[in-house]
């Protein structure tokens, strides 16, 4: 596999999302304004040490002890000129972690010392990720140990993946190839074998790789759904001992304390692992925890099964 | 100029350095001045096994495969590297040794103000330094030198506890080094010696104390939490124990960034009473650098967050941090625009302290840049934990720090051991450790831009060019280092007696004789002159 | 030297405000059974407060005694609020668009 | 720098000034400066702590709840009061000092050290009616109710948070001891009475830290 080089600059890694010519523009602003400093101070250093070299002992240069107007305008100068970076960058980095409407969603799971994904679709790989061109990519990614980091340089992004706790990114590829895949977060010995490609294909050839006859991961989470008993509480109709899931992907669930929370893929991990910290209004805490019983993996696919039936209900009459 | 000149005493008399031979005399000592030669003596060992492990990491990379030691082994190196360089090098460097030894004498007192304290730090500091030795002896550490959990409380097999156990005690006395300092700049200053004609060395000397005193506590809490988690299973980071590994960054860093001005701070010192010595002018804009030392020691505890963009903390937070590191930059760059301006219309000499403050003042730019590139988060999303971040802090660190504690070496060398070092070497080994340092850290922003992570054995082989590169600037580097050990050992035999005011520098120090003698001052020194009173020193001179 | 001695009385004084407090705090939680972050930690700055002003002598001492306290308040707060800054709105930036119009869903 | 040289005015004969001093007011501003800075070391020491207990606090509130109403009020608010008692002689044994009472002082110290012992030995009972229930976090752990590793969390902040607090206490009995065989000796007065005032405020300020542990691990 040959990973895709920059050939016309090669001190710029290939640029292949929405997000990445947008930070090399930045950086490239940034890299303008600290060379001309730096060139200034440099160039300013090297004049006075010249002129003003000392051609004997009694030199008597003038005692000067400073001018406000002198610090002011370098105190604050350079502090507007940077806060406009401060402005740009700032806005860039939020449309890179917010979130993105209708994305495709990618699940990953990092361990030691290898990259799991996850699509929808059903494949699975390790240490890749097929993905098509010019659709926006949403990434649900976990640590099943130690802190990782799932960078791509090429698209200009990397993000923690932690343990116990979902984190997520927004990305769009624009081009097709391939890239690396780096572990940027220090994991351990084998740190630098976490490594991958990321294949980012057309549209057609993708779907052409994703129709390879693997279950889905609704199916599996499905599976998972009866053979771990949740189905016998969380019945469709609401009439269970466990509240129903139609539909509440996404929503605002009241719980007993009054609070409202937002049942996103966080919400859904901790009530499987940790069912009595979030009890919804007027139903009994009567759910086992399954801490250590189900993957990461199987969580994923599991909240994928209860995210997909919001979906089915789209249209028909909601369940309540 | 001066009545103490008058008084100074032949020097066939007693100083600090000839008064006692024996053992006890130096390591029961309360003298400051001999505490400082401790930890001259003591740090270098430290760099120079710090400087070995850096040594088998750019070995290493040479070649892509990771074929010359095991991954294991690479990892122990550079966590070693970076702990020893850290907690036994940096934060010591220029305080304990340069500033233990010439703060009460620029105040003009007779000691510090708590010599047995003076002394238990150094003690501390062997001991965790031997808690450090003993970590390496034992197979090593592999956590990197930022600990982070739960690889390093649950996952790691190495000797994570002895490590930790070692920058707890030493940063016991990186706390005591600044609460002596802070009581002596309070209260011991000779009459005349008011804030407004304190040495800018002291002003940020003042500035690092403060940091030391808030920041080192909070490190030395959470590597305790971070031992009871490792073992006996107390949770307070591991996930699989209900916590937060990001509540551990955040209070790593709390101390950690701050540290980094811990480090920096003291240099800036250095450099402020080089370039105003050897431009033969008072410094420019007095209060102004004094100032930002202040500022920076203040505004640097808001801004550790930027080390945590894409670890999974709030964008939000993020935001404020990264506002707050722009605002940390200015201060720093207040700093490089009033000594450039101090040699405005000077008399500008090239000794060997001036080369090393001009390197300092281009490297430390350099460095400074590259940061306000880090603080902007969008780049830093692409940049974080790649060798752009490992470059970055090199520059600041070694370009900044190691140039100024070797600049503040050559130019105190006479004050201290009272001998001349010999100038060409000196000015040779300068210019070789600036080349070499260029060569070996500024391809590492063109790697890091390019994608390659930090902490990597082995890595794909487009990177290979600038790894070597690097190696080979890092063994020019090296030789720029051994240079300076072999020539200060020579010249404490061989050198030139030196006089007490070689530079024709001002300030305290260079009233008394070199070395000093014991209490520092003969007549108890009274201040009525300006700092840096260059022009007054000539009209005088013009006088006579 | 010539420094503030303070009279036996004083320090009986405080030591019975310290005493009150003490009790209050415990009798809202244990008879009232207020279980109240606010009242708890109202009632230990108060008599932190005390100790530090009177039995500490900070109130008769030297400017300087006074910036360290004041320091040591403010790098207290700088801590705790910049960290819980994180957490509070660790989050926010993760709802899609529009989420916020689907209402509140009743099981 | 001065024609006017200052000549050398080393006290050597005052009794207690240490050489690198001027005179005993020098010594005395010094050695109280020294202890505040040291004090301002030790509330950033807490406070690492402080920060880890609001966080969780905030994390798990439920399960903290439960976990404190597993502790012991009313042995809590014993030694609190034992504290502040001791805070109270500690502050006496000063003021003997200054005014130069000496069996007053040795009195009040030999009080100081007699509460702190006793809150030791509360704390004692304490801990081990909490490893008796298995509530020591860790391997042997055990909670019957729901979410035992949120309590967990409570249980680990509070042995790290009353235990770095009982060895300050330690500590501080340690220096007791030493201003006790001093204050026999005689050797405080109204002249010199520095270790003494240092001594009493790292006790007030170990005092200050329980103020605030109690409410937040037995109260609320």
């Amino acid at each position: 596999m040959r990973i895709s080089m920059n050939k016309t600059l090669p001190l710029l890694p290939e640029s292949a999302s929405d997000i990445a010519p947008e930070i090399d523009l930045l950086m490239l602003a940034e890299t303008a304004f600290s060379i001309f400093f730096t060139g200034l101070i440099f160039l300013v250093v090297a004049y006075f040490a010249i002129k003003y070299r000392r051609k004997s002992e009694a030199d008597t240069p003038p005692h000067i002890h400073g001018s406000l107007m002198l610090e002011l305008a370098w105190t604050f100068i350079p502090f507007v000129m940077i806060l406009g970076f401060f402005v740009w960058g700032t806005n860039v980095y939020f449309r890179a972690y917010s979130a993105q409407p209708n994305a495709m969603e990618i699940f990953v799971t990092g361990k030691q010392w290898m990259w799991k994904v996850q699509h929808p679709e059903g494949p699975r790989e390790i240490n890749e990720l097929h993905v098509p061109v010019g659709r926006t990519l949403k990434f649900t990614m976990i640590s099943e140990d130690v802190l990782h980091s799932y960078y791509i340089p090429a698209f200009r992004m990397k993000k923690d993946v932690l343990p116990g706790r979902y984190t997520y990114f927004w990305i769009t590829p624009t081009k097709v190839g391939s890239y690396h895949l780096f572990c940027a977060e220090y994991c351990g010995t084998q740190h630098s074998g976490m490594i991958g490609t990321v294949h980012v294909m057309e549209q057609s050839e993708y779907e052409k790789w994703v129709s390879g006859g693997d279950e889905s991961m609704t199916a599996r989470g499905e599976q998972l759904f009866s053979q771990y008993g949740c189905v016998t509480c969380h019945l469709a109709d609401g009439k269970g001992r466990g509240p129903s899931l139609v539909g509440v992907y996404n929503s605002m669930v009241k719980l007993q304390s009054g609070v409202v929370v937002k049942a996103d893929e966080s919400y859904f991990r901790e009530s499987i692992l940790n069912p009595r910290a979030k009890i919804v209004e007027k139903y009994q805490a009567v759910m086992p925890t399954f801490q250590g019983q189900i993957s990461e993996e199987g969580l994923l696919q599991i909240i994928a099964y209860i995210k997909s039936l919001e979906k089915e209900e789209e249209g028909g009459t909601p369940q309540q | 100029m001066s009545a103490t000149h008058e008084a100074t005493p032949p020097t066939s008399e007693l100083n600090y350095l000839n008064n006692g031979w024996t053992w006890q005399s130096w390591l029961l000592t309360g003298d400051h001045k001999r505490i400082a030669m401790l930890y001259v003596i003591s740090i270098t060992v430290f760099f120079a096994l710090g400087g070995l492990f850096a040594g088998a990491v750019r070995l290493e990379l040479i070649t892509p495969q990771g074929d010359m030691m095991d991954a294991e082994t690479y990892n122990k190196m550079f966590t070693m590297h970076g702990v020893i360089m850290v907690f036994f090098f940096l934060i010591p460097s220029v305080p304990a040794t340069i500033g233990n030894f010439l703060i009460p004498i620029m105040v003009g007192a007779r000691d510090l103000a708590f010599p047995k304290i003076n002394l238990l730090s150094w003690y501390l500091y062997v001991i965790g330094g031997f808690c450090g030795l003993y970590a390496a002896a034992v197979g090593g550490v592999d956590t990197g030198w930022t600990f982070y959990t739960p690889y390093s409380s649950t996952y790691s097999n190495s000797a994570v506890i002895a490590t930790a156990m070692g920058a707890f005690v030493a940063g016991f006395s990186s706390i005591l080094t600044g609460l002596n300092f802070i009581v002596t700049i309070h209260k011991m200053r000779a009459p005349g010696m008011t804030w407004g004609r304190l040495p800018l060395f002291v002003w940020a000397h003042y500035a690092t104390s403060l940091i030391q005193l808030l920041g080192t506590p909070v490190i030395a809490i959470t590597l305790v939490l971070l031992m009871l988690e490792r073992a006996f299973r107390i949770g307070f980071f591991d996930p699989a124990l209900g916590g937060d590994p990001v509540l551990f960054q955040h209070l790593f860093w709390f101390y950690s960034h701050p540290a980094v001005y811990i480090m920096i701070l003291p240099g800036m010192g250095v450099i402020s009473e080089i370039i105003t010595c050897f431009s033969k002018k008072h410094v420019f804009g007095y209060h102004f650098v004094a100032g930002s030392s202040l500022a920076i020691a203040i505004l640097g505890f808001f801004v550790w967050g930027h080390h945590m963009f894409t670890a999974g903390q709030s964008t939000y937070a993020g935001m404020v941090f990264s506002l707050i590191t722009f605002a940390v930059a200015v201060p720093s760059a207040v700093k490089i625009f009033n000594w450039t301006a101090t040699m405005y219309k000077g008399s500008v000499s090239y000794e060997t302290p001036m080369l090393y403050a001009m390197g300092f003042i281009g490297l430390f730019t350099i460095g400074g840049v590259t940061g306000v590139m880090l603080a902007t988060m969008a780049i830093d999303l692409h940049l974080h934990d790649t060798y752009f971040v490992v470059a970055h802090f090199h520059y600041v660190m070694v370009g900044g720090m190691v140039m100024a504690y070797m600049g503040g070496m050559h130019f105190w060398w006479p004050k201290m051991t009272g001998r001349m070092y010999p100038e060409h070497w000196a000015k040779l080994s300068a210019g070789l450790v600036f080349i070499g340092f260029n060569l070996t850290f500024f391809p590492q922003f063109i790697v890091g831009y390019l994608g390659m992570p930090r902490r990597y054995h082995a890595y794909p082989e487009e990177f290979q060019v600038f790894q070597v590169l690097s190696t080979a600037g890092a063994s020019v580097l090296g030789v720029g280092y051994l240079l300076p050990l072999i020539y200060f050992t020579w010249s404490i035999f061989k050198g030139e007696k030196a006089p007490p005011n070689p530079y024709n520098a001002k300030g305290l120090e260079w009233t008394v004789p070199s070395p000093p003698p014991t209490e520092n001052f003969r007549i108890m020194p009274v201040v009525n002159e300006e700092v840096y009173a260059y022009a007054e020193q000539h009209e005088e001179k013009a006088l006579v | 030297m010539e420094h503030h001695v303070s009279s036996t009385r004083l320090y009986f004084g405080i030591f019975a405000t310290l005493m009150v407090c003490t009790f209050l705090t415990v009798f809202v939680r244990m008879n009232l059974g207020i279980k109240s972050i606010g009242i708890a930690l109202s009632i230990a700055v108060v008599k932190a407060t005390l100790v530090i002003l009177y039995f500490m002598h900070v109130k008769y001492s030297h400017v300087l005694t006074k910036l360290a306290v004041w320091i040591a308040v403010v790098f207290l707060g700088i801590l705790l609020v910049m960290l819980s800054m994180d957490y509070a709105s660790r989050d926010w930036q993760y709802h899609e668009p529009g989420w916020e119009k689907q209402g509140v869903l009743k099981n | 720098m001065s024609e006017h040289a200052a000549i050398a005015h080393h006290h050597h004969s005052e009794e207690h000034v240490a050489h690198q001093f001027d005179n005993a007011l020098q010594q005395y501003e010094s050695g109280n400066l020294g202890m505040w800075l040291f004090l301002l070391t030790e509330v950033m020491f807490f406070g690492g702590m402080f920060g880890a207990y609001t966080i969780y606090r905030a994390w798990y509130p439920e399960a903290f709840e439960i976990a404190s109403s597993a502790t012991n009020i009313p042995l809590g608010a014993f030694n609190t009061v034992v504290l502040i008692v001791s805070s109270l002689t500690m502050a006496l044994a000063v003021q003997s000092a200054q005014l130069g009472k000496t069996k007053r002082l040795v009195w009040n110290i030999i009080l100081t050290m007699v509460f702190g012992t006793a809150f030791l030995v509360v704390k004692y009972f304490e801990y081990s009616e909490k490893i008796g229930h298995h509530h020591f976090p860790g391997s042997s752990f055990v909670w019957e109710t729901p979410a035992p590793r949120e309590v967990q969390i409570l249980f680990c902040l509070y042995f790290a948070m009353t235990g770095m607090h009982a060895l300050h206490m330690i500590v501080g009995l340690g220096i007791m001891t030493w201003l006790l065989v001093n204050a026999i000796k005689g050797v405080y007065g109204p002249k010199y009475y520095n270790p003494v005032e240092v001594s009493g405020l790292y006790w007030h300020f170990v005092d200050i830290v329980w103020i605030f542990l109690f409410p937040m691990l037995y109260l609320i």
